[in-house]
């Protein structure tokens, strides 16, 4: 007997420890709380934050006039990031981690390596000071535990599901951000917004994990014309169920419905909107009861299951990483090839397999300036053989834009592209390159295209942005461009020597050549030098390896073998002596 | 005759800027409504009638025609049109909140009344939909393709839900703060715009395409009475001072001009 | 070539043959202004083949080298002269005769050269040196006085030195060195004032302003005195002086090496060992001091000019400082290569040989601080991985913070290993020698913890502080240890008692390579910094006052500079080589024929 | 076992800190050392140990047995012959590879700091940079703290309106367009930028910006721009100030010393 109760409390005790083990995790899953607002806070805010997000919060920074997106401004109580459902607040841990982890592709940076944990916590009870929705806050947490696992089977539902939902309205048929909604886009305060590309994964401002992106899908961003999806699927019927509602409804706005019918429907329908109406309970901070909950969680499960195949699709399109800059070893190099060079929609160029990557950047060194690039990025592949060179370069605009007149300005915008060599190839590195903006005494050398024309490619010499003319001699290149989902092709071909060796550039195997781009988005009121640019790359025209090869190493076999055997001899020697 | 072209031109100059500065988005500062620091609801049994006509100052401007960039075959059924200014009868204008501004206690709302927001063929009806606190919107769709049904309040939470073409009927969560008028959008048609005002109290009309509206059921008592209107504005500085007699009926116009 | 070699083979024809070059400087800096006047309207004339600029600089290079020679060996062969006369150690004044009768040979050698540059100078840039002997003109005279004076100076020493031996007459002798020495360090501070006012036209005013020497249209203002002691002057007579007893003490270590390697005797082998011993340890001693005195030179130059300042530190001479560092670095790992070899001959010396790998590990990770450049030469791909020329880690060394804290590590292991090589051998009596050794232990750790802690707070501080408050404090730290180390070290083994004797020639033949690599270094250092210094004035004849509009008015490249210095160091050591193996042809016909007279023969050489 | 010989240890201590060199320093910075570095330092480390074992003729003779043993001994046969055949062998890969390996874009030696003009025009107006060029209003610092706030803070104001893109949020050069230049933009936290180089350097580099810079400076890829025409002499001033303030490092200056 006393032996058994002693049991017992070894068995309680442990599965106390176990408790409490256990217990603490859904708590630290909440995150940590911010610390009551201190001077400290506001003083660090004012030196770190107030010169995008304005001293009183309200997103005006002396910054802000030339940043898209706009910083946030904080007195709406609108948070773009959140681990909270629909039309809730953030979380304090939230906050804290957009302050740390920044938020990619806009211009707030990470703060976690600058400042440290304590000091990023006092900004986020300074921030929440801005709104005075956050006192008697308790938002709810998006339930993340369920998540589906990545499968080529999942990708496939998800995509179904990005197709069906509207996703493609602004996010474009392959995901690139150029839906037909996009051109017109604002978010709450009237500012120009865009969709994502989907497939720059390094630019999702809240990260790009499957969790983060089925984050965004159910709670929405806030402010933006991203909605919350959590609605689009018909909560707690089945597929079944859902599926007749659908057909109902088809018949219903065709010959109508039979009275049965319509008996029918309602009855899906009461059941739908029994189900939504616990769901807007939550919302509307209403404690539920315990069996409430649980329908709720039995109807979200299978939602939740749907989203996270989307998510999974999402995460399916692109790298997670930027890719890297084409220097080192990811120098664009152009592959020799016998016979004639492929041309735009060759399947050689999948040979290829990775394209090289140019990031374009605003030009903000001379007037008008462009703070705001929306092309961040070229890519380019390339072949050539003994007369000629093919480059095919490709880059993702959200929108073609033929010749227009801009609304802001009135000047005649267009999509283009100039792809900039230096006339003269440096010979070292004393020798210095032409101003990395269309030259300056050093004239550099360019092919301009542009959407209206999309089978030319003009000859051009510059000595200076402002100086770029049309050659009078144009040697014969073939170019074609086009446009699909979002993304520019360009195809062009010239010969490796010209006859203008005055004004062209002369391509040759084994040298390295330095390249650069200007991409102008008539959308974004590109025009002139109001652009995007990227600075010198290089490139080459990658020599079949020669034979020296064949030659060289065995001599220095060879060589290495006589040196061996006359240090052999040598010590030998000198052991007799 | 000259003058009256340059005030036509200047007119139709001023009614394209408001409009498309409408269009534009949130950033156009909107005035809001005045509400009651509190309100109690009580059974009203002698109540009078406030009623009257609102009327556009002016030659009615010309509606500008809405470019239906995507969806036609759904949206491009209609035509669609900036509704800031919708003129009916005897330039009556359509769209104008009327209400009390100062009202602390009298009727509550109809228990059996429906709050909807059509958006059949990609276009809000109503343009301006009075919202009771605490009461849920219906958002309809009978479109089959996808909306969004974007709320730009700022005093109640933000909202922003995905209603695609399966989800004939949704319902928006009420707020609890009276707040208004915020704009609501559809960011996947662009032009789709309309108005809501969550009100704390009754007292509130929309005028009919006729200018016309009706406040019913008013104690009896002297009130603040105001307009808003979204290409007009607002009078809520100088609200019209109306006396209320028990069962009695008060007439009282407004003539409005462009901001 | 062919007049060297009389000349240091016989007395009378080597006297003739320096008359013969005295005369052709003398007429062609008396003709200077006359001549240099009728051609005023002439700039500049191309010397044929290698270029104007090309031919002065070799000539100037070789006529530099072979005079810094001939001014550093004198001043320690008279402070060895006197070491031998105290000492009564015949050892020392033999060898003090044979630095003088290196001297000799390369005197010949300085004076032709010094002709042969003025040569070209003239017929090349008469405008420039117009100008200069506009301004210089008294002080070319003064120069001509002198160098008579060095000469006969320098005959009556190295001819007297043999009949001077009696008590009264070596005093005479030792006056007549010292002399020579005062000739040698005049007509250098002469002859750098020329040069030195070419970068800096300029005086030093009461505010450490500079206070230009020329008005705005580039005629001269000054007094000639103000034009002598400019704002660089001084600086880099210091540094030059000081730098000539190291590369003087660095020559003749090459060639007690060169001796040491063909010497057939056991007598050779130790005369030889211990005149590269002596050689070296010169040269060292003037190695140490010599970075501060670059540090003021410096330090001058950005005050002048905080252009040339940075050209020179940071700029287009910035590579160039990195190759000085890495040659430092071989000039002071040699050194203590040098210094622990030679306690191999010390019997004793073993116990100290314990330390010496954590003093190669010191001296190596110092030295590897001190050659890490603040900007890295990187790849494309290493540049993109590392995302800027600056590397977090080894970004840092490049810094000068972490370079002044490991030359004073450097420095303070060099003098270790010097204590440790005086020590061996040697036991002290007094009781108190192993508190003693505690108190040495404690005092150098506490230094190196010292200098280290400063030169970490060296990165966080503002840099005036740094080079103000921080930097001193670390040399001061480094030379007062050294001090304090040596004046105990001295009192404890005052009375030691010497358990072996060095045994002179018993050195490995790697250690004498490792002198001459150090003589070999020493060059091209002279020759790297004669580049800087000129080459700072970039287009400039007389900096900021009369522009170089020649074809070579372009600061030549460091690759260029490079490859003209190896040029010139491979000329300077085919000359110094011949006159080394002169000495040793002599030394074997002396074999050859023994004769009573040997000894006088030998003095005679 | 086998003691082992002074060669082996050797051969073990050189070939463990190439490792430390190569993937340890890596691994613990994130950022590997450049290969320039790392032949530097491993010349270094092979002097170390031909010091160590070469001072001492004995250790010397003991270093170089096993190498003469097994060159020499005809007890070591086999190992000679597999040394004879995988030395020759060794060569031929690495020449090979090496000629057949793709050629790396060539490596830039890159001035880190080029020198500065005697004198810049900025705006028709000589400023002499060789005299001890103060900022103007530095002096405020000691003489008026409330003045000098106001000019750090137009210099923040500046910063953060035109700088930020590439120097970065934190003046860490880190800013949103900087992984689109070569060189990247300066660091103002690096402890080797800002203490190093007078106000008037600054006030060079900025009003200059790339198409300033000396023949020298090459390989001239720099993107700054020249912002003496966007910007005001005094506005430029006034961020010298900011970058200074807001790092905490002083701007080098000489006439302190001096005094």
């Amino acid at each position: 007997m006393k032996k058994q109760s002693y049991n017992t409390m070894l068995i309680s005790v442990a599965g106390l420890i176990l408790l409490l083990a256990v217990f603490p995790i859904p708590v630290l899953a909440q995150g940590k709380q911010a610390p009551a607002a201190s001077e400290e806070g506001k003083v660090l805010y004012e030196d770190k934050c107030a010169h995008c997000h304005g001293v009183d919060g309200a997103g005006d920074g002396s910054a802000a006039e030339n940043l898209l997106p706009r910083p946030r401004d904080f007195t709406r109580g609108l948070y773009k990031i959140r681990s909270t459902e629909s039309a809730q607040l953030p979380t304090d841990q939230d906050i804290f981690d957009i302050i740390s982890n920044g938020m990619p592709g806009s211009s707030m940076p990470a703060w976690g390596e600058i400042l440290t944990e304590n000091e990023q916590w006092q900004l986020v009870a300074h921030i929440k000071t801005f709104y005075d929705g956050f006192e008697d806050a308790s938002p709810r947490l998006i339930d993340v535990s369920d998540k589906v696992p990545y499968s080529e089977e999942s990708v496939t539902k998800g995509k179904e599901f990005y197709t069906n939902l509207g996703c493609v309205d602004c996010h474009g048929v392959v995901g690139r951000g150029d839906g037909t909604s996009a051109p017109d886009l604002t978010d709450e305060w009237g500012f120009r917004t865009w969709p994502a590309n989907l497939w720059e994964q390094w630019n999702y401002r809240g990260g790009s994990t499957t969790e983060d992106i089925f984050k965004r899908f159910i709670g929405g961003i806030a402010g933006s014309p991203m909605p919350s999806f959590i609605s689009s699927f018909r909560l707690g019927l089945t597929d079944e169920e859902s599926a007749r509602m659908n057909e109902l409804e088809l018949k219903m706005d065709g010959e109508g419905l039979s009275e049965a019918e319509e008996e029918e429907y309602a009855g899906l329908e009461e059941k739908l909107f029994m189900f939504e109406d616990i769901m807007l309970n939550v919302e509307e901070g209403v404690e539920l009861t315990p069996e409430e909950q649980t329908k709720l969680d039995t109807a979200l499960k299978p939602i939740f299951e749907k989203s996270w195949h989307l998510a999974n699709y999402v995460k399916s399109l692109g790298p997670e990483e930027r890719p890297q800059a084409a220097v080192g070893d990811k120098v664009l190099r152009s592959q020799y090839r016998e016979g004639t060079l492929p041309g735009m929609n060759d399947e050689a160029w999948n040979e290829i397999k990775e394209a090289s990557y140019f990031p374009l950047v605003g030009q903000i060194v001379i007037d008008p300036r462009q703070f705001n690039p929306s092309i961040d990025s070229v890519m380019a592949k390339s072949f050539y053989n003994d007369s000629e060179i093919a480059f095919l370069f490709a880059w993702d605009d959200r929108t073609k834009t033929l010749p227009q007149a801009d609304d802001e300005t009135g000047e005649t915008v267009e999509d283009a592209l100039a792809i900039q060599f230096p006339v003269k190839i440096s010979e070292g590195p004393t020798d210095p390159k032409p101003y990395f903006i269309y030259g300056d005494r050093r004239p550099v050398y360019l092919w301009s295209w542009k959407v209206a024309e999309p089978s030319t490619v003009t000859e051009m010499n510059a000595k200076g942005i402002n100086t770029a003319t049309v050659q009078s001699d144009q040697s014969p290149i073939q170019a074609e461009g086009v446009y699909k989902d979002g993304q520019y092709q360009l195809w062009v071909k010239r010969s490796l020597i010209t006859e203008d060796k005055r004004n062209d550039v002369q391509f040759a195997p084994g040298v390295f050549i330095p390249i650069a781009f200007s991409a102008w988005d008539g959308a974004n009121g590109d025009v002139n030098t109001k652009r995007a640019i990227s600075t010198w790359y290089t490139f080459v025209l990658d020599p079949v390896p020669s034979n020296k090869r064949f030659v060289y190493p065995p001599l220095i076999a060879l060589i290495s073998v006589g040196l061996l055997f006359g240090l052999k001899s040598s010590v030998r020697r000198r052991q007799d002596t | 005759m000259k003058t009256k072209v340059v005030t036509i031109l200047t007119l139709l100059i001023a009614c394209v800027y408001v409009t498309t500065a409408a269009a534009a988005g949130g950033n156009e500062e909107v005035e809001s409504l005045v509400f009651p620091a509190s309100y109690k609801a009580m059974s009203v049994s002698n109540g009078g009638t406030i009623s009257g006509m609102v009327k556009f100052d002016g030659t009615a401007p010309e509606m500008k025609k809405l470019e239906i960039t995507k969806d036609v075959q759904v949206c491009g059924k209609t035509d669609k049109f900036d509704e800031s200014i919708v003129l009916g009868e005897g330039n009556g204008l359509k769209n104008t909140i009327v209400y009390l501004t100062d009202i602390s206690s009298g009727a509550d709302f109809p228990s059996d009344a429906k709050y909807e927001i059509d958006q059949k063929g990609c276009h809000f009806n109503p343009h301006v939909r009075l919202l009771p606190v605490g009461k849920r919107l219906t958002m309809i769709n009978p479109d089959r393709i996808n909306h969004n049904v974007h709320i730009f309040s700022s005093m109640n939470p933000a909202f922003n839900k995905s209603q695609p073409g399966t989800r004939r009927k949704m319902n928006v969560k009420a707020v609890k703060k009276a707040e208004g008028p915020v704009a609501v959008k559809c960011d996947v048609h662009g032009w789709m715009k309309a108005w809501i005002a969550y009100i704390p109290h009754p007292y509130f009309a929309v005028t009919d395409e006729n200018g016309k509206y009706t406040l019913e059921n008013v104690p009896p008592g002297t009130y603040k009475l105001a307009y808003w209107q979204e290409a007009c504005g607002t009078n809520k500085a100088e609200p019209v001072s109306v006396t209320v007699e028990a069962g009695g009926t008060v007439t009282q116009d407004f003539t409005l001009a462009l901001k | 070539m062919y007049l060297t070699k009389h000349s240091s083979m016989n007395g009378s024809k080597n006297r003739l043959y320096l008359l013969f070059g005295l005369l052709v400087m003398y007429l062609l800096l008396t003709v200077v202004t006359v001549f240099a006047q009728d051609v005023t309207d002439t700039e500049y004339r191309p010397f044929p083949g290698i270029g104007s600029r090309n031919a002065a600089w070799i000539a100037a290079q070789l006529h530099l080298l072979f005079g810094s020679f001939i001014l550093g060996v004198p001043m320690f062969a008279v402070v060895i002269e006197f070491v031998g006369m105290k000492t009564k150690d015949k050892r020392y004044d033999k060898m003090a005769q044979e630095f003088i009768k290196l001297c000799m040979g390369a005197f010949s050698t300085t004076a032709l050269m010094g002709g042969v540059l003025v040569f070209i100078l003239i017929w090349c840039y008469p405008k420039v040196m117009n100008k200069l002997s506009g301004i210089f003109g008294p002080t070319m005279i003064f120069y001509v006085i002198l160098f008579f004076g060095e000469t006969f100076t320098l005959y009556l020493y190295s001819y007297g030195w043999d009949r001077m031996q009696g008590r009264v007459s070596k005093m005479w002798h030792l006056f007549l060195g010292v002399l020579l020495n005062v000739f040698g360090t005049a007509i250098m501070f002469v002859s750098n004032s020329w040069l030195t006012y070419q970068t800096s036209p300029a005086i030093m005013g009461s505010d450490h302003e500079p206070i230009p020497l020329h008005d705005e249209s580039g005629a001269f203002i000054g007094t000639l005195w103000q034009a002598v002691n400019n704002y660089t002057w001084m600086p880099v007579n210091i540094h030059r002086l000081i730098g000539n007893i190291a590369f003087g003490g660095a020559i003749v270590g090459a060639y007690s090496a060169f001796r040491f390697l063909a010497a057939k005797t056991r007598e050779d082998k130790a005369h030889y060992d211990w005149m590269g011993y002596t050689g070296n340890f010169i040269a060292l001693c003037g190695l140490i001091p010599l970075p501060f005195a670059g540090y003021w030179l410096g330090r001058e130059i950005y005050m002048f000019n905080n252009t040339m300042g940075i050209n020179m530190m940071g700029s287009l001479f910035s590579w160039l400082f990195i190759i000085q560092a890495v040659m430092i670095g071989v000039l002071f790992i040699g050194a203590n290569y040098y210094l622990w070899s030679g306690m191999t001959r010390i019997a004793g010396g073993e116990r100290y040989a314990r330390y010496r790998p954590y003093m190669i590990a010191i001296i190596v990770l110092s030295v590897a601080v001190w050659m890490t450049p603040r900007t890295l030469i990187m790849s494309p791909t290493e540049l993109a991985a590392i995302g800027g020329p600056n590397h977090p880690l080894v970004g840092l060394f490049g810094l000068m913070t972490a370079k002044n804290t490991v030359v004073n590590l450097i420095i303070l292991t060099t003098f270790l290993s010097f204590l440790f090589y005086r020590r061996s051998g040697k036991t002290p009596t007094v009781g108190w020698s192993k508190v003693g050794n505690i108190v040495i232990a404690a005092i150098v750790g506490l230094a190196v913890a010292a200098i280290v802690t400063i030169g970490i707070a060296g990165f966080k501080v503002a840099s005036d502080f740094r080079v103000n408050v921080l930097t001193p404090i670390q040399v001061i730290i480094a030379l007062a240890v050294m001090i304090l180390v040596t004046i105990i070290d001295l009192i404890m083994y005052r009375k030691a008692m010497r358990s072996s004797e060095i045994s002179w020639g018993q050195m490995t033949d790697r250690s004498q390579y490792v002198l001459i690599l150090l003589a070999i270094t020493f060059t091209s250092l002279m020759g790297l910094m004669g580049y800087a210094r000129s080459g700072l004035r970039e287009a400039w004849h007389i900096f900021g006052v009369m522009p170089d509009t020649s074809p070579d008015a372009h600061t030549p490249l460091l690759a260029d500079a490079v490859n003209m210095i190896s040029v010139i160091m491979v000329i300077f050591f085919a000359l110094v080589g011949f006159i080394f193996w002169l000495g040793l042809w002599g030394d074997k016909k002396k074999e050859q024929q023994p004769s009573i007279e040997a000894e006088a023969t030998t003095g005679d050489d | 076992m086998q003691r082992l010989s002074l060669f082996t240890k050797c051969l073990i201590i050189f070939v463990v800190l190439w490792l430390f060199l190569r993937f340890f320093i890596g691994s613990v910075w994130s950022v590997p050392l450049p290969a320039s570095v790392i032949s530097m330092y491993l010349g270094l480390i092979l002097l170390a140990i031909l010091v160590h074992v070469s001072v001492e003729d004995d250790r010397f003779r003991e270093f170089l047995r096993p190498v003469k043993e097994t060159l020499a001994d005809d007890d070591r046969r086999t190992r000679r012959t597999v040394l004879f055949v995988l030395i020759p062998l060794v060569m031929l890969g690495l020449s090979f590879s090496r000629l057949s390996t793709k050629a790396d874009p060539p490596a830039v030696l890159r001035t880190a700091h080029p020198a500065p003009p005697t004198e810049l025009e900025y705006r028709d107006k000589v400023i002499g940079l060789t005299q001890e060029v103060e900022n103007p209003f530095r002096h405020l610092e000691k003489d008026d703290t409330e003045a000098f706030k106001a000019h750090v803070d137009n210099g923040r104001r500046v910063y953060y309106q035109n700088c930020f893109y590439c120097h970065g949020d934190d003046l860490d050069g880190e800013g949103h367009f900087a992984h689109g230049f070569n060189p990247p933009p300066a660091n103002f936290q690096d402890p080797g930028i800002i203490p190093n180089y007078q106000e008037s350097f600054f006030f060079w580099r900025i009003s200059k910006g790339g198409p300033g810079l000396p023949p020298a400076a090459t390989p001239w890829d720099s993107a700054m721009p020249v912002w003496e025409d966007h910007l005001t002499e005094e506005e430029i001033w006034d961020v010298i100030l900011f970058l200074s303030e807001y790092t905490g490092y002083r701007p080098r200056t000489f006439g302190e010393a001096a005094h």
